[in-house]
């Protein structure tokens, strides 16, 4: 038996798991429909793919969820994990279920996945024959996802950076990386059966702030350490910053240098796939300015050329939104795209070149460190502030870069800290920003610039 | 003048929090910043460590509530911390709530000063105006 | 006295006018608060007018309209006129406007001015303090307009071609190049008393598969005849056509040209502005589409660079919008002006070099018309086909062009009948589409293309 | 076959009517247009003079509503009309309004066929399996 067999077995002998058929399991993925894989859609759709965000506590709740979505045309499902389960309190998440389904009352912020199993939720996912999409946000995910593939969920969100420094004050780093391996690995693995299992790395990061360098950065080495381990499918995305022309030089930049760096390391053919999120800063209180909010983010994602987009809902600066919100967002979503035609394809030369020359420089100090392997220099990078991710509530996250708007709104480093964005990069950043003002001028700027759209 | 701050609570915000640490720094204020996902213990021990004069508390998602009536009690057990100035602000309810409610039930937790949904600035404008009277006095 | 004068007091002297003081109303312009201007405006805002339509019958109601307006923000308030007064039946609109006073009931679709009277009205536009906007539809607008004037509202909207070939079957279109003769003198007059009184042509014409080189041509031909008049500010037009690309050349082209021409006839010291209205075609009757569409034309406009921006309703497939639902359009607008940041400067020299070429040979041909006047010229360009608009119900109008969209919703022009668009050009449309389709598919592809936002 | 075809009343909403002939024309009718802006009294002259055997009427604005009633007594007027097959479509009441109430209403008038709200090539579709039901019989 394999190292990875033997850790696997260990995992899911929880008590928490009846009994895992691996080998079950394995026929089930062998056999799965094509329309369960988003790998699959990736290829033959030709449209830009819509997929809400959601996750009740009960079976019924979560189905009927997926009704009213079903009902607004979307395209890709989202099983939203509960914050117990993300921790691995399974006991909690337990007990919160029980509570959900005796009072009618969600006790829960999301389907606790583990708990309802995969021979549960495996007929809800092959009921609606759809591709599902899994957010959790889980440092250690390795039960969780063996449970989600289980059940026919052949999209996995996250990874070791993404899934921690925005979310976590503490969680240790090199233990995420290593679980986050394990997760990789599994999912190879059953991409071999059958279409592949797609990995998606989450761009928007603490969506504030953060420039596009760093962003794009941490989406090349989590795909890096993704496809390293045998992923085939995987998915880099950003969410709106705020400048229609920084989103679409973004997405450029992004596109060529995933191509690029996946070729370098002998992957080129895995197939990458680009996902913008709708706005993920702080939202109008306004419902309908929400709504303007969400279209023009459409709008945008658009004009990037997204393959997928993640929508927010018009009840996002207000609470957990309501499963009528969030099926609306689809419907109009599905319909912008519909009637938004004529896109004019848009260059920054100037703009890009300067995105590649951050990105690369990034890279190579990344790859610069003298570790043994990836996931290592990528942890050090981190550590010594290679990678600093603005307002990242994580203990190892050195927290010196400064970034503001410009008049175009474009987030622009005006203090680079110890990352090593060149010179001539650096005096472009800084000579589009008015940096004679004094520093309470500059944190009311920030401030500002945090709230543009409220 | 020393301000300890943080968000309480199992908060991840920290948003927020950034902004209030460069305000303060911006206002002359020597800052300890306790980062998100700080629990009440932590807040007065570094209070007591840094001999702060100011304790400026944020809580985003209402979890302040839960925390609240332990204030007194905890601040008990400290010597040397009745001078502290002791300030909340955030969003200090779940869900949504008022101001008139909400300002004299803090102010019974043993704040000083209480800013719900009040803009930072104003905050922090309310702030040394508290601590310019508290010297003329 | 001059011919002028002479024309106007036989024209005021009508019964429903109750003495026009000619020296007062030219006191009244003279002192007029410059916030009444919208040329004024045009020169001093940095950012896009947002201006709504609408009228109702009692001058309660139009208050309370603005009112709403004013509360949501507002730039240019719109005062729509009733269709008796349009065909100059004052005794009908008189009884209706008494019908709608005493039963609280709407018996008219727009606001009687003339029955009302500029003292009154005048009322109204100062206590408001803004810039409004004429929209009538009038082919004889002479008794129209000098109320207005005298009321306070200092843009008028129409033109001899543009309020004709949309709406009306038969009215004669030389008695209507009269009519407006009088309407750019009467405008020029008073234009030399304070800021310019601004008049706008209605570049959407029929809203419905007309070409750019036709829209363009008719709003330089109207704008040419309006300054040749006097007129010093002048506002070109055109409505969101179904492809973003076409937008923004047809914005770049008409904005170019408007120039060279205004030149051309010794009157390059008149500002000239571009006016955008949002979807101006057949609406979804779902009231959230109606609303994406109506942010999208938003972000269109704002690519475009528009001057101004005409706002739409979630109403319009429905019915007359209720104010409630006319506000809220302004409303988020103006928060999608506002949070609309980094805007590409997108150029497609291709397509802007055809449609420069089409609308220069069509506007050469209608000044080689053998005719003294440029009216006249026109008019006879009409006659013959030179200027042919899609789906104009006038009897005049020759009909022969066929219009469709190509893969990218651009408009193209598949049958140019007598219209003069010069051979590369006509190659370039048709090497657009496929023309192999037989007849009834070409006509059910015409059905979708004028559908294609619902 | 000649058909002819317009909009009745005031309306000038003349988009549906070009529609109309074009595919009335595709379809191999000989078509006579009146355009918009068409009185009742010059459908029945037109369809006299070019010995048409279909009228199409379109009304959008719901006018049609108001020229209705006359319909039968104009008619009676003609000669040699008995056999014209009448049509009528578009939007045929003012505001909203349903097809079951409508429908009957409109037969009633002396439309043989009665489309409220009803997509062209359907319309259309109909009046050609009526023309030929006509001519088995
Ligand atoms: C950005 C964001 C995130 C980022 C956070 C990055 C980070 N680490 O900070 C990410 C994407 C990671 C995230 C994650 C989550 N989030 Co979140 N997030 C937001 C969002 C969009 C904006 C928050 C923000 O930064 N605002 C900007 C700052 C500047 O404003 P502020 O925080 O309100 O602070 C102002 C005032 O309160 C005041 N102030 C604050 N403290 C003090 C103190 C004093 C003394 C004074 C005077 C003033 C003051 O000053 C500030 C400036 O004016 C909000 C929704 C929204 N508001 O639009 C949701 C939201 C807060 N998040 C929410 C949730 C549920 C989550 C998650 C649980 C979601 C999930 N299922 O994954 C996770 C985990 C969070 C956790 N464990 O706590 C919910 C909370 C619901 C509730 N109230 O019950 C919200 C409302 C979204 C929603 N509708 O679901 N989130
Ligand atoms: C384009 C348009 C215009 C253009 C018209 C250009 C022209 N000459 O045709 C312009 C801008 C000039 C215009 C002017 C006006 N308009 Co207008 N216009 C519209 C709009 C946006 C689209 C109409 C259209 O072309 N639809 C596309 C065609 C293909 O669809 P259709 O007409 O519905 O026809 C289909 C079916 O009905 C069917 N059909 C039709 N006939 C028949 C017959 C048979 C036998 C069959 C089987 C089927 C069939 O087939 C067609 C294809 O499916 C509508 C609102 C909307 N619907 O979104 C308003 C609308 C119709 N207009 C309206 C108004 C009020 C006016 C004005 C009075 C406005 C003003 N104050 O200036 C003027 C004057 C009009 C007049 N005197 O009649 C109102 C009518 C309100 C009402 N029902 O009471 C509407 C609803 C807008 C609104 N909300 O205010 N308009």
């Amino acid at each position: 038996m394999s190292l990875l067999q033997e850790e696997r077995e260990i995992i899911l002998s929880n008590e928490y798991v009846d009994t895992f058929d691996f080998a079950e399991v394995e026929e089930f993925v062998k056999n799965a429909s094509k329309d369960l894989f988003i790998s699959h859609h990736f290829k033959n759709a030709n449209k830009m793919l819509v997929q809400p965000r959601g996750g009740f506590p009960t079976y019924e709740k979560q189905f009927a969820l997926y009704e009213f979505f079903e009902k607004a045309n979307v395209d890709v499902l989202p099983l939203t994990i509960d914050s117990n389960t993300r921790l691995n309190d399974y006991a909690t998440s337990e007990k919160m279920l029980r509570l959900s389904e005796e009072n009618d009352v969600d006790m829960l912020n999301g389907y606790p996945l583990v708990n309802h199993g995969y021979r549960t939720t495996r007929k809800m996912i092959t009921h609606f024959n759809k591709p599902v999409s899994l957010r959790h946000g889980t440092p250690d995910a390795r039960l969780l996802i063996e449970q989600a593939i289980a059940s026919g969920i052949f999209e996995i969100e996250g990874g070791p950076i993404t899934y921690l420094l925005p979310y976590s004050k503490n969680f240790p780093l090199d233990k995420a990386f290593l679980y986050w391996k394990y997760v990789e690995r599994v999912c190879a693995n059953y991409s071999e059966l059958n279409e592949p299992i797609n990995r998606e790395s989450f761009g928007p990061l603490t969506a504030t702030l953060v420039p596009p360098s760093i962003t794009i950065v941490i989406q090349l080495l989590e795909m890096l350490l993704s496809l390293q381990e045998g992923v085939k499918s995987f998915s880099v995305s950003f969410s709106q910053q705020g400048s229609m022309v920084q989103d679409i030089v973004t997405g450029a930049v992004i596109k060529k240098l995933a191509k690029h760096y996946a070729q370098e390391i002998g992957c080129g053919d895995a197939a990458i796939h680009l996902v913008y999120h709708q706005w993920m800063g702080a939202f109008p209180t306004n419902r309908e300015y929400a709504d303007q909010l969400i279209n023009m983010s459409t709008v945008i994602a658009s004009m990037v050329g997204a393959d997928k987009i993640i929508t927010k809902t018009c009840e996002e600066a207000i609470g957990i939104p309501t499963k009528e919100a969030n099926a609306k967002t689809v419907a109009n979503t599905q319909y912008t795209l519909r009637i938004l035609n004529g896109l004019p394809s848009v260059v920054d030369e100037e703009e890009e070149e300067i995105l590649t020359l951050e990105v690369k420089a990034i890279m190579e100090a990344v790859f610069n460190d003298s570790a043994d392997t990836l996931w290592r220099k990528v942890f050090n990078s981190i550590k010594n502030g290679i990678i600093d991710v603005p307002f990242s509530p994580h203990i190892i996250n050195h927290n010196e870069m400064i970034t503001i708007r410009d008049a175009g709104k474009n987030i622009r480093i005006i203090n680079r800290g110890n990352v090593p964005i060149p010179e001539r990069c650096y005096d472009f950043e800084k000579s589009k920003c008015d940096l004679s003002k004094d520093t309470t001028s500059i944190v009311n700027d920030i401030v500002h610039d945090i709230g543009i759209m409220q | 003048m020393k301000v300890v701050t943080g968000v309480v609570g199992n908060d991840i915000h920290v948003v927020a929090n950034r902004l209030i640490d460069l305000s303060l720094q911006a206002r002359g204020f020597e800052v300890f910043n306790l980062g998100v996902n700080t629990y009440l213990e932590e807040f007065f021990d570094a209070a007591v460590e840094t001999g702060a004069e100011v304790l400026l508390i944020s809580s985003l998602n209402g979890e302040a509530e839960g925390w609240g009536r332990e204030v007194k009690l905890l601040k008990a057990r400290y010597k040397n911390l009745d001078e502290l100035i002791m300030m909340i602000g955030g969003n200090l309810t779940v869900g949504s709530g008022n101001a008139e409610d909400i300002v004299p039930k803090y102010k019974g937790y043993g704040f000083d000063l209480v800013c719900h949904q009040v803009d930072l600035n104003t905050g922090l404008d309310q702030l040394e105006e508290f601590i310019a009277q508290r010297k003329t006095q």
